[in-house]
């Protein structure tokens, strides 16, 4: 433990002029390399991805950088690298972990030869998942320490020292980041690369082979396990007492530390680097240092129910929200209700309106024409994650489900061996997706013959992340050309009799193959075929101009959706007219093509 | 509760209650794909340049492009929390009208620096009502309203200036250089930054675009009535039309239930009965958009607007 | 001849239609009724041509010709469709250098220089006036004066000298005679 | 901040609501031309005392008799010649033929090519289904390659006519075609193809779903229409032989929208000059 | 201008063109083929000088298509044809009959079947004028005999076709087509032009095909506001159309009542010598002009011949014929053709009178003299 003086201090002592700004995810990936990594693997997920596309700045001579398949497929490549006595890393948002806890729970079990670091990176506040669950469960349920850094310092040092730690406790560390910390640029010190000599592979069947009997064996390791590393913590800079006004003592840890030491910087504090296990013996003094005891922590009061069964007493989600990502406000009403800080003057706010911005389709993604005419064909539609989760709102409105990664399949072949739905039933799902975990579904679906389509939505990149690469993309996480998976090829493998290619930017051939398709007894696929318009390759058609004079204002161009394309000031029978923004089209022509007046045209001369 | 007490008395006008003093907040917003995310690094860049501790927070929305982007930018002898807290932002740098709006409140009332393109990104949501003469979603107030409200405020038309030097995207450098005006430095440290942090090829421009915006800032200091003039963007004025009703009159009799009606319609407000007839079933939803009157080859959908009877027409 | 049916016989081209025609406004003039009919061949120019009037004091009852008084011949060509036609002792004029071959047989001959005549006026196409002429001269069809004047009023006026010429040429040799029978 | 508003148009003012609901088949795309003609009419202020409508045999021939105006349902494949003796004899009437692509183009296609060359003020509309609809669906001229009709019962092996290629060869002065689920456009092509001094041929691509749809598997009504939509690629608005929206995205086939538009002169209108002009030189 | 009638030598066809301009015919339609093409020449020309339009159309069937647009616009319209044009505007001379247009079709007969003998006369069109188009039907066929008559019969062909609302039909050979003969043309003005019944009163309640008095209903012009439906199937009195059998039925009597409502003002026809004739010709255009020749002749010869030449040759003048042939024994039918205007004769004497033929197929004309043989054979002093 390390004790802070008596002043409010800043975590570190960085000197701008020896520190460069570096995102959470920038600094875990230079953690990581400084540490020596020579694998990584990874399955984007936002706020997770960078921190492998950061990795893969890194010399290849260096170190492995890839993306896989899925996050328990690069769990277990990590797991594979570490078994082999090298550092590994696997990186993954916290949904993503829920698929690599399979591997996960084991690897516990065995625990690491070559240190072995799970980077997790939850989405408090759901700024772009479909739930806001706190992974410091998982650490529980694998009974994984689990590091928490509040800054992009600290994320370098965590992730270096968590390679240390797991060769030292012989089990694998998860650092867990947060949104906010990931994509937040701040100064950090860096370091120097370390080169260990691969220590190769340890034959030991007992340990590295999980059956019943050795498994029975490691469980008893683990609880050996967690008493040791609680007694490290006791001497480890990872637990920070930071002694103040003793009449409030405040509990925190990751980002929300900083939001403590913004608003009541004169508190008692006691930062924890580490969440689980806890620093039993540290706290009860620090509890009883100071009159009144709070918690601040992110999600779910994991800290204060642990501290609560210390027998101690202590406040937290009664005056911290359980729901959402804190912030310097939120801790501020936290304390005022508590009573602690008084209430700021209530200042009159500036008098303005807000204009809506919610997030939308881009001009001419191709997934827009498929969601037509699944609307168009009154389709019951289980969608899946991706960009095109999107079509759940206006002005598509033809997702009926979106569960998680991979779902829709298997989504679709229950609701069909349910029986009783009339509409035609279809699953879509986007071709990152589809590799992650939709192939296991569609065997599914095949060898339970069930009579269903699946759109997929190949627009030939990782969108919604921001274009990463795939197996179907032909080219790695660092640019190499490989080996392309053919859809149809695979699809037909698997022993689907209907598979069918369609151009997205063709409405009607789009609605006509999605007809055949449903009609289809049985399982048909249609693959929906262009690339995303902002990854890899920029596709500009001749871009679209409205002419207005021939304009109806029956603004069915506007179901698209598509953000280049608004109200005009001018008007017809009572409704605006339409234009569209030059510099937004990409000239994907869906909207001419449902353009009841042949009113926009290509800008061509 | 002494500590408390010690804390409010500190809450002085002009200084961030419990936070650093000196530390200053700047609150970079936009549109996605404008740029804002250069603009805050080279913001913290310079904060850096300074020798202050940074810290500089983005959140990644789920839309790539077109959806509200924004970036805080503390920097300081001490930085701890990376977001700014609402009502303590020193500068508010919009590069989208609407958007400055949006994060107004994050402005420090009395002290704030509100700078803002005035250029008008239409979000496709603005148009999403399309029942009859329904309003543009994008009701932004025009730059003098708000202009009236902040401590110190530029509005400029950034867009222009930038595309007078033949880039429109380079509006981001030319709010750069009116904000290096306001926060001060030496330009040449701003410059560097810029040169940093933009596409070589584009930094001749971008250092243009800088002096373009420094230019506009000094001259709007000298004379800030006439820049005001100057600068500030006709407000949108949306025509008002007269609220016209309007209905969907079915003729049962004639239709013969070909469906296409009820395929088109853009807003699904339509459904064959158990006889094969065309019903209005979704009537909330109906836009009066005409399409299932064209497309009936049967005529037995007509829409029938009115005007109110005070209308002259 | 009060009730009398000519024919002008020839190829296409001689102008034998204005021939007719001609004849047929003089003796309309002498008031006289007429029917005009001709041969009506996809052949225009070169074929056979023939132009009929019947001509009566008071109404015609059949339009077409059945029995030929006069018979006025500008080529070989229509010689032997319309020499069956001849009534007995019917006017025959023949022009000698084209229609020089007309057999025997009991009508009045008058083989004569026609197409010479018009020849030596300078035009051949004047022939079929000059035959008008002869008619005029031989004084059995047509008063010479009447035929002057349609002549006049029908003909082209910067055809007019050469037709009058042709056509005084014509009475000529119609008073004449020529060799007859 | 023109206001221009379709609300004057109402459509029960130019029908014979008495003979409804009409003998169409549901989904039948002729209805939908029909009101864009009548909407063309009504845009272009046509008094319907003022307008013939001739119109020949088959479905397209029977769409004349529920328009409210002067309308002479004719012989097969003849509505253009009666339309020429009606337009040259009454050149103060609007006359507007409609008519099939069996009517226009099989039996009466020799008609077609004349009032095309003759280039008289006309109108022709013709509904192009593809087949013969009345008679039970038999293969017409624009029937598709492989396309299963009465007639053609393993698929039709005739090439077709494009019509429109054909009236601007023939020298129609105002070649359009159009798309019914266009109406707004449709109507926008027939107020240009009535306002054009000469003749105007509009292709009107319509959608037989009952007789050709179902035996070809061309989906329903909705579907039909579409598809016809999609496989068109306009030609731009207004502008003579304009570029077209299909690089790189679509693999299309036939032009809409206006496709020739060129000023020769009107036959009647000559013609009336140049009699003018013999009265005058005899009486001078 | 004029105010006497000039005599003009004219051509048949000729003749009939310009009796059509003075009937008031401002519309012609027409497609050439000999032995009719003189019409459509000098419609080209007269047309543009009566302040009407000549059109030449593509085909027979087209000019007729125009022609009943013209009508239907108002106008009153002519075409002229000949064998195989006459065949192809069959289907529109039904349509003028069942939708009531007036106009006029010239069929200046030719040599057939087929392409026959374009350029030899022919009456063997009769029966085909008659009956030509489907259906039952109604049409007027008048048989002029002269140049002249070519002139007043095309005037009267205009005022039966106005005044009955119907098709009427102007048939001679060619022969008489291509006979010039002089013709006294009236003075301009001086012919009575008539013209068809117009819709009067409430646009409302106007029945384009009424059942009036004289069966004839009033036509709608196009842009008076009566905005009627005109269509060939078979149609109620409102214009649009019926299948109901008792409906079908009146339509149908009214439409062929026409003709015998009105039997007076159409038939026409020359009776010559029959009152005392034991043996009466009968024959039409060149074949009656032959026969009046022989009739003079066998008269001259003390055989007691007539002639009976129906001008109005459908529907044929029935009582007219039966009263001129109620002395005769013998009726002596003359046509160019394998014997078609016979049938009706012999319909019409039903076995009391001998009937015999003349029946000219060779592409020549009847000769008086054949005609006279004939005569002379049949009669009793031979």
């Amino acid at each position: 433990m390390n004790i802070s003086s008596g002043e409010p201090q800043a975590p570190r002592a960085v000197k701008a002029s020896s520190a460069r700004p570096m995102t959470g995810n920038e600094a875990f990936a230079r953690g990581a390399w400084e540490a020596g990594v020579k694998v990584g693997a990874a399955y984007p997920g936002t706020p997770s991805t960078e921190i492998m596309e950061n990795l893969a700045t890194y010399p290849a001579s260096d170190l492995t950088a890839q993306w896989s398949t899925n996050e328990k497929v690069a769990c277990d490549v990590a797991i594979g690298a570490s078994f082999a006595g090298v550092r590994a890393l696997t990186a993954m948002k916290h949904v993503g972990l829920n698929v690599a806890s399979d591997a996960l729970m084991s690897m516990t079990y065995i625990g690491a030869n070559g240190g072995f670091v799970l980077i997790v990176c939850d989405d408090p506040g759901i700024h772009s998942s479909q739930n806001e669950q706190d992974s410091r469960y998982y650490s529980r349920l694998a009974m994984v320490p689990t590091l928490e850094p509040s800054d992009a310092q600290e994320a370098l040092d965590y992730t270096k020292l968590a390679f240390d730690l797991s060769e030292r406790f012989e089990s694998p560390i998860m650092v867990r980041g947060t949104t906010r910390l990931c994509h937040t640029r701040s100064l950090v010190r860096v370091g120097e690369r370390r080169e260990d000599a691969p220590k190769g592979f340890v034959e030991n069947p007992d340990r590295n082979v999980m059956m019943p009997s050795n498994a029975r064996a490691s469980h008893p390791r683990l609880l050996e396990r967690e008493r040791n590393f609680e007694e490290f913590l006791n001497d480890s800079n990872l637990i920070r007492w930071e002694p103040g006004d003793t009449k409030v003592g405040v509990i925190s840890l990751s980002t929300p530390y900083t939001y403590v030491k913004e608003v009541i910087p004169e508190a008692s504090v006691l930062k924890l680097g580490c969440s689980y296990p806890l620093p039993s013996q540290i706290i009860r003094d620090f509890a009883a240092s100071v009159e009144r005891l709070f918690v601040v922590e992110e999600l779910e009061p994991l800290v204060e129910n642990e501290v609560r069964a210390m027998g101690l007493t202590i406040d937290g989600k009664k005056f911290f929200p359980r729901v959402g990502e804190l912030s310097p406000e939120l801790v501020r009403e936290g304390f005022v209700a508590a009573g602690v800080l008084e209430p700021e003057d209530e200042q009159p706010g500036f008098d303005v309106t807000d204009t809506p911005r919610p997030p939308v389709m881009c001009a001419g993604c191709p997934h827009i024409s498929s969601y037509l005419s699944l609307r168009a064909l009154d389709a019951r539609v289980m969608g899946d994650i991706g960009c095109y989760t999107l079509a759940a709102v206006h002005p598509l409105r033809s997702i009926d489900t979106c569960v998680a990664m991979g779902s829709s399949i298997g989504n679709a072949i229950g609701l069909a061996k349910a029986g009783g739905e009339r509409r035609p039933i279809v699953a879509t799902i986007g071709d990152s997706t589809m590799l992650h975990s939709g192939i296991p579904a569609l065997i599914d679906a095949v060898y339970n013959d069930v009579d269903i389509t699946v759109i997929l939505l190949d627009n030939q990149i990782t969108a919604m992340t921001g274009g990463q690469n795939h197996a179907a993309t032909g080219k790695t996480l660092r640019g190499d050309r490989v080996h392309r998976i053919d859809f149809v090829d695979l699809i037909k493998a698997i022993g689907v009799k209907w598979v069918r290619r369609v151009d997205s930017y063709d409405l009607s051939a789009m609605l006509k193959t999605f007809r055949e398709a449903t009609e289809y007894q049985g399982v048909a696929v249609v693959i929906s075929d262009r690339p995303c318009v902002l990854d890899p390759v920029k596709i500009r058609g001749e871009r679209m101009e409205v002419d207005a004079a021939s304009c109806v204002a029956c603004q069915a161009c506007m179901n698209l959706g598509c953000p280049a394309i608004m109200w005009s000031d001018e008007w017809y029978d009572g409704h605006h007219k339409v234009r569209i923004d030059p510099d937004g089209c990409i000239g994907c022509s869906l909207c001419a093509q449902v353009c009841p007046t042949n009113s926009i045209l290509a800008i061509s001369n | 509760m002494d500590m408390a007490q010690k804390v409010s008395a500190e809450t002085a006008p002009g200084t961030t209650p419990g936070a650093t003093p000196d530390t200053t907040n700047v609150l970079i917003v936009g549109v996605g794909g404008q740029g804002v995310i250069m603009v805050s690094r080279v913001m913290a860049r310079i904060g850096q340049l300074q020798g202050f501790d940074v810290k500089q927070s983005e959140v990644h929305g789920m839309a790539k492009r077109g959806g509200v982007v924004f970036s805080h930018v503390r920097f300081g002898p001490t930085v701890w929390s990376p977001t700014i807290p609402r009502g303590k932002a020193d500068i508010l740098l919009a590069l989208e009208w609407a958007e400055g709006l949006r994060w107004l409140n994050y402005l420090k009332k009395g002290s704030g620096t509100f700078i803002a393109d005035t250029r008008h990104i239409v979000p496709p949501f603005a148009c999403l009502d399309r029942t009859r003469g329904a309003k543009l979603g994008y009701l932004a107030e025009p730059p003098g309203v708000v202009l009236d409200q902040v401590a110190d405020g530029y509005a400029l038309d950034a867009t222009a200036l930038a595309s007078a030097l033949g880039n429109h995207r380079v509006s981001n450098t030319v709010l750069l250089g009116t904000l290096s005006v306001v926060i001060g430095f030496a330009p040449e440290i701003w410059q560097k930054a810029i040169a940093e942090m933009v596409p070589p090829r584009t930094v001749e421009v971008n250092l243009k675009a800088f002096e373009a915006g420094r230019r506009w800032a000094a001259a709007a200091r000298e004379n800030p009535e006439s820049a005001r003039e100057h600068t500030l963007r006709k407000p949108a004025v949306l025509p008002e039309l007269e609220a016209r009703d309007f209905e969907l009159r079915i003729t049962p009799e004639w239709c013969k239930g070909c469906d296409i009606c009820v395929k088109m319609c853009p807003e699904r407000c339509l459904s064959l009965n158990a006889l094969n007839i065309v019903e209005l079933t979704e009537p909330d939803r109906c836009t009066g958009c005409r399409i299932c009157e064209w497309l009936c080859p049967d005529f037995a959908i007509d829409v029938i607007k009115t005007l109110p009877e005070t209308a002259s027409r | 001849m009060e009730n009398f049916e000519i024919r002008f016989g020839g190829s296409g081209g001689q102008g034998l239609q204005l021939s007719a025609r001609l004849l047929a406004d003089a003796l309309i003039r002498e008031g006289r009724k007429v029917a005009r009919s001709q041969s009506y061949e996809p052949t225009s120019r070169g074929g056979l041509s023939r132009a009929d009037l019947v001509v009566a004091a008071k109404r015609i009852d059949y339009p077409l010709i059945t029995a030929l008084d006069v018979l006025v011949l500008l080529d070989q060509l229509p010689v032997a469709v319309s020499m069956p036609l001849l009534r007995p002792g019917a006017l025959v004029i023949a022009d000698a250098r084209r229609a020089g071959e007309i057999p025997e047989g009991d009508h009045d001959l008058h083989l004569l220089p026609l197409s010479e005549s018009a020849l030596a006026l300078g035009n051949e196409r004047a022939t079929n006036i000059v035959a008008l002429g002869v008619l005029a001269g031989l004084g059995e069809v047509c008063e010479h004066d009447t035929l002057e004047t349609v002549i006049r009023d029908g003909v082209p006026p910067r055809f007019l000298d050469l037709n009058l010429r042709a056509f005084a040429k014509g009475v000529e040799l119609g008073e004449a005679g020529g060799p007859g029978r | 901040m023109d206001e221009i508003s379709a609300d004057s148009f109402n459509i029960r003012d130019y029908l014979r609501l008495e003979l409804f609901p009409h003998f169409l088949c549901p989904g039948c795309g002729h209805g939908i031309a029909l009101r864009a003609l009548l909407w063309a009419i009504h845009e272009l202020g046509i008094d319907k005392n003022d307008l013939a409508i001739v119109s020949g045999i088959g479905c397209s021939g029977r769409t004349g008799a529920y328009i409210d105006a002067n309308t002479f349902h004719v012989t097969h494949g003849r509505p253009l010649a009666f339309a020429t003796g009606l337009a040259l004899a009454r050149p103060d009437l609007e006359v507007v033929v409609i008519t099939g692509d069996g009517d226009c183009l099989a039996i009466g296609g020799n008609h077609l090519i004349h009032a095309c060359r003759r280039n008289l003020n006309l109108t022709c509309m013709m509904l192009n289904n593809e087949v013969y609809g009345m008679t039970g669906g038999q293969a017409s001229p624009t029937t598709s390659a492989t396309r299963y009709t009465t007639t053609t019962q393993s698929g039709s092996i005739e090439p077709v006519f494009d019509a429109c290629a054909l009236a601007a060869a023939a020298g129609a002065g105002f070649v359009g075609r159009e798309v019914t689920i266009q109406t707004p456009a449709l109507k926008n092509l027939l107020r240009d193809a009535i306002a054009h001094k000469g003749f105007s041929f509009v292709e009107v691509l319509s959608d037989c779903t009952e007789i050709f749809g179902r035996k070809n598997d061309l989906g329903e009504s909705p579907e039909m229409i579409m598809t016809q939509k999609s496989t068109m690629r306009p030609a731009s608005y207004g502008v003579v032989g304009g570029n077209i929206v299909d690089e790189p995205f679509r693999a299309t086939n036939l032009k809409t929208g206006i496709l020739t538009r060129t000023d020769r002169p009107e036959y009647g209108a000559a013609y009336r000059a140049h009699a003018a002009g013999i009265r005058a030189a005899r009486k001078s | 201008m004029p105010s006497q009638s000039t005599a003009r030598d004219l051509q048949g066809n000729q003749a009939c063109a310009l009796g059509a301009v003075a009937a008031g015919c401002r519309f012609y339609a027409g497609y050439p083929i000999t032995p009719s093409s003189e019409i459509a020449e000098t419609m080209s020309v007269e047309m543009p000088r009566a302040g009407g339009v000549f059109v030449q159309m593509e085909d027979e069937i087209a000019s007729l298509g125009a022609v009943l647009g013209a009508s239907m616009g108002g106008a009153k319209a002519m075409t002229a044809t000949s064998g195989p044009g006459f065949s192809l505007k069959q289907e529109h001379i039904g349509y003028g009959a069942g939708a009531e247009i007036p106009c006029v079709i010239v069929n200046v007969m030719r040599g057939g079947p087929s392409t026959g003998l374009p350029t030899r006369p022919s009456q063997g069109d009769i029966m085909q004028s008659r009956w030509g188009t489907h259906g039952d039907h109604s049409v007027i066929v008048l048989a002029p005999a002269s140049v002249p008559e070519i002139f007043s019969e095309t005037i009267r062909a205009f005022a039966l076709s106005e005044r009955l609302r119907l098709p009427v039909i102007v048939l001679y050979d060619e022969v008489i087509g291509h006979l010039v003969e002089t013709v006294e043309i009236p003075a301009p003005g001086t012919v009575e032009v008539a013209d068809r019944k117009w819709a009067t009163g409430a646009a409302e309640s106007f029945q384009p095909y009424a059942v009036t008095d004289d069966l004839v209903p009033p036509m709608a012009r196009p842009g008076d506001g009566y905005r009627t439906h005109t269509t060939g199937l078979t149609h109620l009195e409102s214009g649009f159309p019926t299948q109901e059998p008792e409906c079908v039925e009146r339509i149908t009597r009214r439409i062929s009542g026409k003709l015998v409502h009105h039997r007076e003002l159409i038939e026409s026809y020359e009776a010559a010598g029959c009152e005392d004739a034991e043996i009466v010709v009968c024959a039409i255009g060149i074949s009656a002009r032959a026969a009046r020749r022989a009739v003079n002749a066998a008269r001259a010869q003390g055989i007691k011949a007539g002639l009976f030449r129906p001008i109005t040759l459908w529907p044929f003048p029935e009582s007219a014929f039966k009263s001129a042939t109620a002395s005769a024994r013998t009726i002596i039918v003359a046509e160019l053709n394998a014997g078609q205007l016979v049938l009706e004769i012999e319909r019409l004497c039903g076995g009391a009178r001998q009937v015999e033929s003349i029946a000219r197929v060779d592409g020549e004309p009847i000769e008086p003299a054949e005609i006279e043989a004939k005569i002379r054979e049949l009669s009793s002093h031979g």
